[in-house]
């Protein structure tokens, strides 16, 4: 497998993607999705709901298991069979767990861990996962925190932030991975409208700062401004995908000229 | 949901609840009288499988009523509840082979004895345990609950035995024959027709000497009324030397021993 | 009330309290190890994993204590292993240890269920994200969901610490002399119920509060995360 | 093995007394249920102390002490009061009364707990609209809220359910011929207690699971005309 010419492809992407099918139960919600990404890069997938969009992003850290298809991450493919009732699996648990630490993800409802506080969260992984030593965890945790703008709320819990602040820990969450690319999973959409921005800043930040991300998200001005490829998904493939320049400007797919006039739903 | 409590009240009540909750208002008189009986000491008051109360203290109860021709009720009751019931007034008499003591007259009244047997400990053969302090030291030994017996291995073995005390006789014999307890100590006929001689009480044996010193064990086993009820005491005393006279009791004994169990 | 009854007394309660307290503590201690591991266990969705454990769930919590006491200490006496195996292990013969086991067993059943609802109520979000840190099945179980779910379970697992003090109490059936068994001594010998059983109640209601008062401070470190936030 | 030694139809007897006093209990723990909940609700200082000093007092004593406390000292309080106010004659406490009473009495306070928080369940608007199409207060509560009380109570009321019953094996300790007495003197006769003592945890199991069977239905039912979510 190593040994296809996109294999080989692959060793020089901080990830690839080829042909990711994905099906639930008799609804197939993925119909061969690929995607690649050089280091730096920031790739915008926009698409309505149901366009799997977010499935294609829970696919690539194995959130779900796609029925084909192959994932490299840093050029290493992630090994999947399929089990005995015909289900897809990861061959090995041990290298899913292991690439997961490089895939850093943010999740639409931030998901932190409610029973700990801001500082835990953020060094939770680290700590157990990495093995880092605890005073450098909390150093760089404060670090990031700093950087996210929430440092003074460090020892707080995650019920007393508002959703904005939340999505900053799990971004500085994330961060403290060290990822080679970070996926986040619609951002923005939970939060109220006038806490959208302090969000979208600090994303704005990391891709400044050379980061490698995925981005699913509903903000147009954001990935036109920010990503440096623009992916449209509709009804489970690639309908348009470019420089964002070209896509916003140009767009060949009808659909996507529909999207972007707001007359699809 | 108000049907549903409707309903639910209904068929409690005649699923059986019924027959126990008319208020008992009788006059004293006599012609009526509900004993208390304990139900878990054989030979003397057992139960049967159907539920029927039979035994030596059941017996002497029906004989004791029939000759003051009064109509009876047994009422069975657990036996560390037995004095507070009558004191409540649950029944107007206990017949169940409780014996006479100072302790006891304290709360309530005394017939003359009915019977009278001393008490004594039960062993395993091949234990070896004899009646001493030095033997007995660190053994322990079963007992029911607020008997005279309970009464006096606290007193006089308290500190050398470990006592554990049970709500009936036949707990007592269950924990003996699954082995831990070393000792039994009751009433020398309960155990001797209620355990030594079943099947369970096979290689189990009597040991020590009889015990019937009165400060403990009392005069006899009586029947035990409350207080206030002398014209009852006087009618159970008469109808006891009566059945005594005319044969019934000897019938009775005869039934269950075959010995003297009346006593002195 | 006759009060010399209970000074004269006191040191029957006082011991009896004392063999409450073990009683009660051993067997929730002990409950509470195995039901963590039970709970788990009947959380998966395999059923020859989650099965047994349900088995043993529904047929403890299903019937009475007393019944299940009566049934190890009557029911395994009677059995001629046990009897032969006492002979030599003399702590069979005390009826302590079979008290122990049932009050044990007991605890972990309830023990168990309360875990379990707290496990499946644990927010999936969390988990999803503690797989995507690369997070092992083992340690997402350890670092976030039992550690929220205990905190999620500690109003009812106190309930169930209360429960079980009340449960305790039918040890006094089996010859042990807790505070029941106090009460019912003193009761027979002075036919004074009053003056027994009102001070054994006593007794459990000082034990109560205690439990109350320590689960109240433990919640105050354990729930932080849920008070309401301060206004400042 | 239905037969039991001859016990079998004696432990059956047995099950019926036990069913008996769990319905009768449940009747008075339902009403002392209902009355505890709505003096906590009343806003009365005297209604709020009684009714939280009994809950504490429920919460604070186990259900043995309590049973041998009324089975033992309520006979002689009962006694000593009658004469008091001229009733010369005894009055028999008996145990089915005694038990019922006691596990009525424990339960009441829990039954309050649960009605408590059913009542605060109910939206504030219906019983505002009973008083607006001019019924009185009685009517708001026989009509409006205990109706619609039950169905936020029937989870809780369920759960008591199921600890009241095997809360019943305790009366056979003062005396009352339920199964699990009736199991104890079997044993006591025959000196085989695991049998007994099998069969009555076989019947509680079955009397468990038709409850929680009829519980499962009765949610369905009294959850009619509620959207489900």
């Amino acid at each position: 497998m190593h040994e296809t010419a996109s294999g080989r492809a692959a060793e020089h992407h901080a990830l690839v993607c080829e042909d990711i099918h994905k099906s639930f139960g008799t609804l197939e919600v993925l119909k061969g999705v690929s995607l690649s990404a050089h280091k730096g890069d920031v790739i915008a997938m926009l698409g309505s709901s149901g366009s799997g969009k977010s499935t294609f992003l829970r696919c690539i850290n194995l959130l779900e298991t796609p029925n084909s298809g192959q994932v490299f991450v840093g050029g290493e493919l992630i090994r999947m069979a399929t089990d005995k009732r015909g289900e897809p699996q990861a061959v090995d648990r041990r290298q899913v767990e292991r690439l997961r630490t490089r895939l850093a993800m943010v999740f639409q409802s931030f998901n932190l861990w409610s029973h700990m506080t801001v500082l835990q969260n953020v060094i939770e992984a680290p700590v157990h996962v990495l093995k880092k030593p605890k005073r450098e965890a909390i150093e760089q945790a404060e670090a990031l925190l700093e950087k996210v703008g929430i440092r003074a709320r460090k020892n707080d819990y995650p019920a007393h932030l508002s959703g904005g602040q939340q999505q900053r820990v799990a971004i500085a969450r994330a961060l403290a991975m060290d990822p080679d690319v970070m996926l986040f999973d619609e951002p923005t959409s939970a939060l109220d409208p006038e806490l959208v921005n302090e969000v979208l800043k600090v994303i704005k930040d990391l891709a400044e700062e050379g980061r490698t991300m995925i981005v699913v998200t509903h903000e147009m001005g954001f990935a036109r401004e920010v990503s440096t490829e623009t992916v449209f998904l509709h009804e489970g493939r690639v309908e348009e995908a470019g420089p964002p320049q070209e896509v916003f400007e140009h767009p060949k797919s009808e659909r996507f000229q529909q999207f972007l006039a707001g007359t699809l739903k | 949901m108000k049907k549903l409590f409707v309903a639910a009240v209904a068929a409690a009540f005649t699923l059986g609840a019924a027959p126990f909750i008319a208020a008992d208002v009788e006059a004293k008189d006599w012609t009526k009288i509900r004993i208390g009986v304990e139900g878990a000491y054989p030979p003397f008051s057992e139960t049967t499988p159907s539920g029927e109360l039979k035994g030596f203290d059941i017996d002497i109860a029906n004989a004791l009523c029939a000759e003051i021709k009064a109509e009876c009720t047994l009422v069975a009751q657990d036996w560390d509840g037995i004095i507070p019931a009558l004191m409540a007034k649950k029944y107007d008499a206990i017949v169940a082979s409780m014996s006479i003591t100072e302790e006891r007259k304290k709360k309530v009244a005394f017939t003359n004895k009915y019977y009278q047997t001393p008490a004594k400990f039960v062993r395993k053969e091949g234990s070896g345990i004899e009646i001493n302090k030095d033997s007995l030291k660190g053994k322990s030994v079963g007992v029911q609950r607020a008997t005279i017996h309970d009464n006096f291995l606290t007193e006089e073995f308290g500190d050398i035995l470990e006592i554990k005390r049970y709500g009936t006789q036949d707990e007592a014999y269950l924990d003996m024959t699954a082995g831990r307890i070393d000792l039994l100590l009751a009433d020398s006929v309960a155990l001797n027709d209620g355990f030594l001689k079943t099947d369970a009480g096979k290689g189990y044996e009597f040991v020590g000497p009889d015990f019937s010193d009165p400060k403990y064990f009392g005069d006899g086993a009586g029947i035990a009324i409350r207080k206030s009820d002398e014209d009852l005491q006087a009618k159970l005393n008469d109808a006891i030397a009566a059945i005594r006279a005319n044969g019934t009791y000897k019938a009775i004994q005869d039934k269950y021993f075959d010995f003297n169990i009346y006593g002195e | 009330m006759d009060f010399s009854i209970i000074t004269e007394n006191i040191s029957e309660y006082i011991d009896g309290t004392w063999l409450t307290i073990q009683l009660v503590g051993m067997s929730l201690l002990i409950g509470l190890v195995l039901s963590v591991p039970f709970a788990v266990m009947r959380s998966t969705n395999r059923i020859f994993i989650s099965g047994p454990v349900w088995l043993f769930t529904y047929c403890f919590r299903g019937t009475p204590l007393l019944v299940q006491m009566f049934l190890f200490y009557y029911g395994l006496g009677q059995l001629e292993f046990i009897k032969e195996l006492s002979q030599s292990w003399t702590f069979l013969q005390n009826a302590y240890w079979y008290a122990l086991f049932a009050f044990t067993l007991n605890t972990a059943a309830y023990t168990t269920e309360i875990i379990r609802g707290a496990i499946v109520a644990t927010p999936y979000g969390e988990i999803e994200a503690a797989r995507a840190c690369g997070m092992s099945r083992s340690l997402v179980l350890r670092r976030v969901v039992l550690p929220s779910a205990f905190r999620r379970a500690l109003p009812a697992y106190s309930n169930e610490v209360i429960f079980m003090l009340h449960g305790s109490a039918l040890a006094s059936l089996i010859t042990l002399v807790d505070i029941t068994g106090a009460a019912r001594i003193i009761n027979s010998r002075y036919y004074s119920p009053y003056e027994a059983f009102l001070t054994a109640a006593a007794f459990y209601m000082a034990l109560t509060f205690l439990i109350v008062w320590g689960f109240r401070q433990l919640e105050k470190c354990w729930h932080a995360h849920l008070k309401p936030r301060e206004t400042n | 093995m239905l037969d039991l030694q001859g016990y079998g139809p004696s432990i059956l007897d047995g099950a019926r007394l036990t069913v008996a006093v769990a319905l009768v209990s449940l009747a008075i723990a339902m009403l002392l249920g209902l009355i505890t909940a709505l003096a906590k609700l009343s806003g009365m200082r005297a209604a709020v102390i009684a009714a939280t000093v009994y809950t504490t007092i429920i919460r604070g004593v186990p259900d043995l002490v309590l049973m041998l406390l009324i089975f033992f000292g309520g006979q002689v309080l009962v006694n000593d009061l009658a004469p008091m106010v001229g009733y010369d004659e005894y009055v028999d406490i008996n145990p089915f009364i005694a038990g019922c009473l006691t596990i009525g009495f424990i339960f009441g306070a829990y039954m309050g707990e649960t009605f408590r928080g059913a009542i605060l369940a109910v939206p504030v608007g219906l019983l505002e609209a009973g008083a607006a199409y001019g019924m009185s207060r009685g009517q708001v509560l026989i009509r409006i809220l205990i109706p619609q009380m039950m169905r936020h109570a029937l989870p809780g009321f369920g759960n008591n359910w199921l600890v009241l019953m095997k809360t019943t094996a305790l009366v056979s300790v003062i005396g009352l011929e339920d199964m699990v007495r009736k199991a104890g003197l079997a044993a006591g006769a025959t000196r085989e207690p695991f049998p007994f003592y099998f069969a009555v945890g076989i019947l509680f199991l079955a009397f468990t699971t038709l409850s929680v069977l009829a519980l499962r239905w009765a949610e369905k039912h009294y959850s009619a005309g509620v959207r489900q979510v």
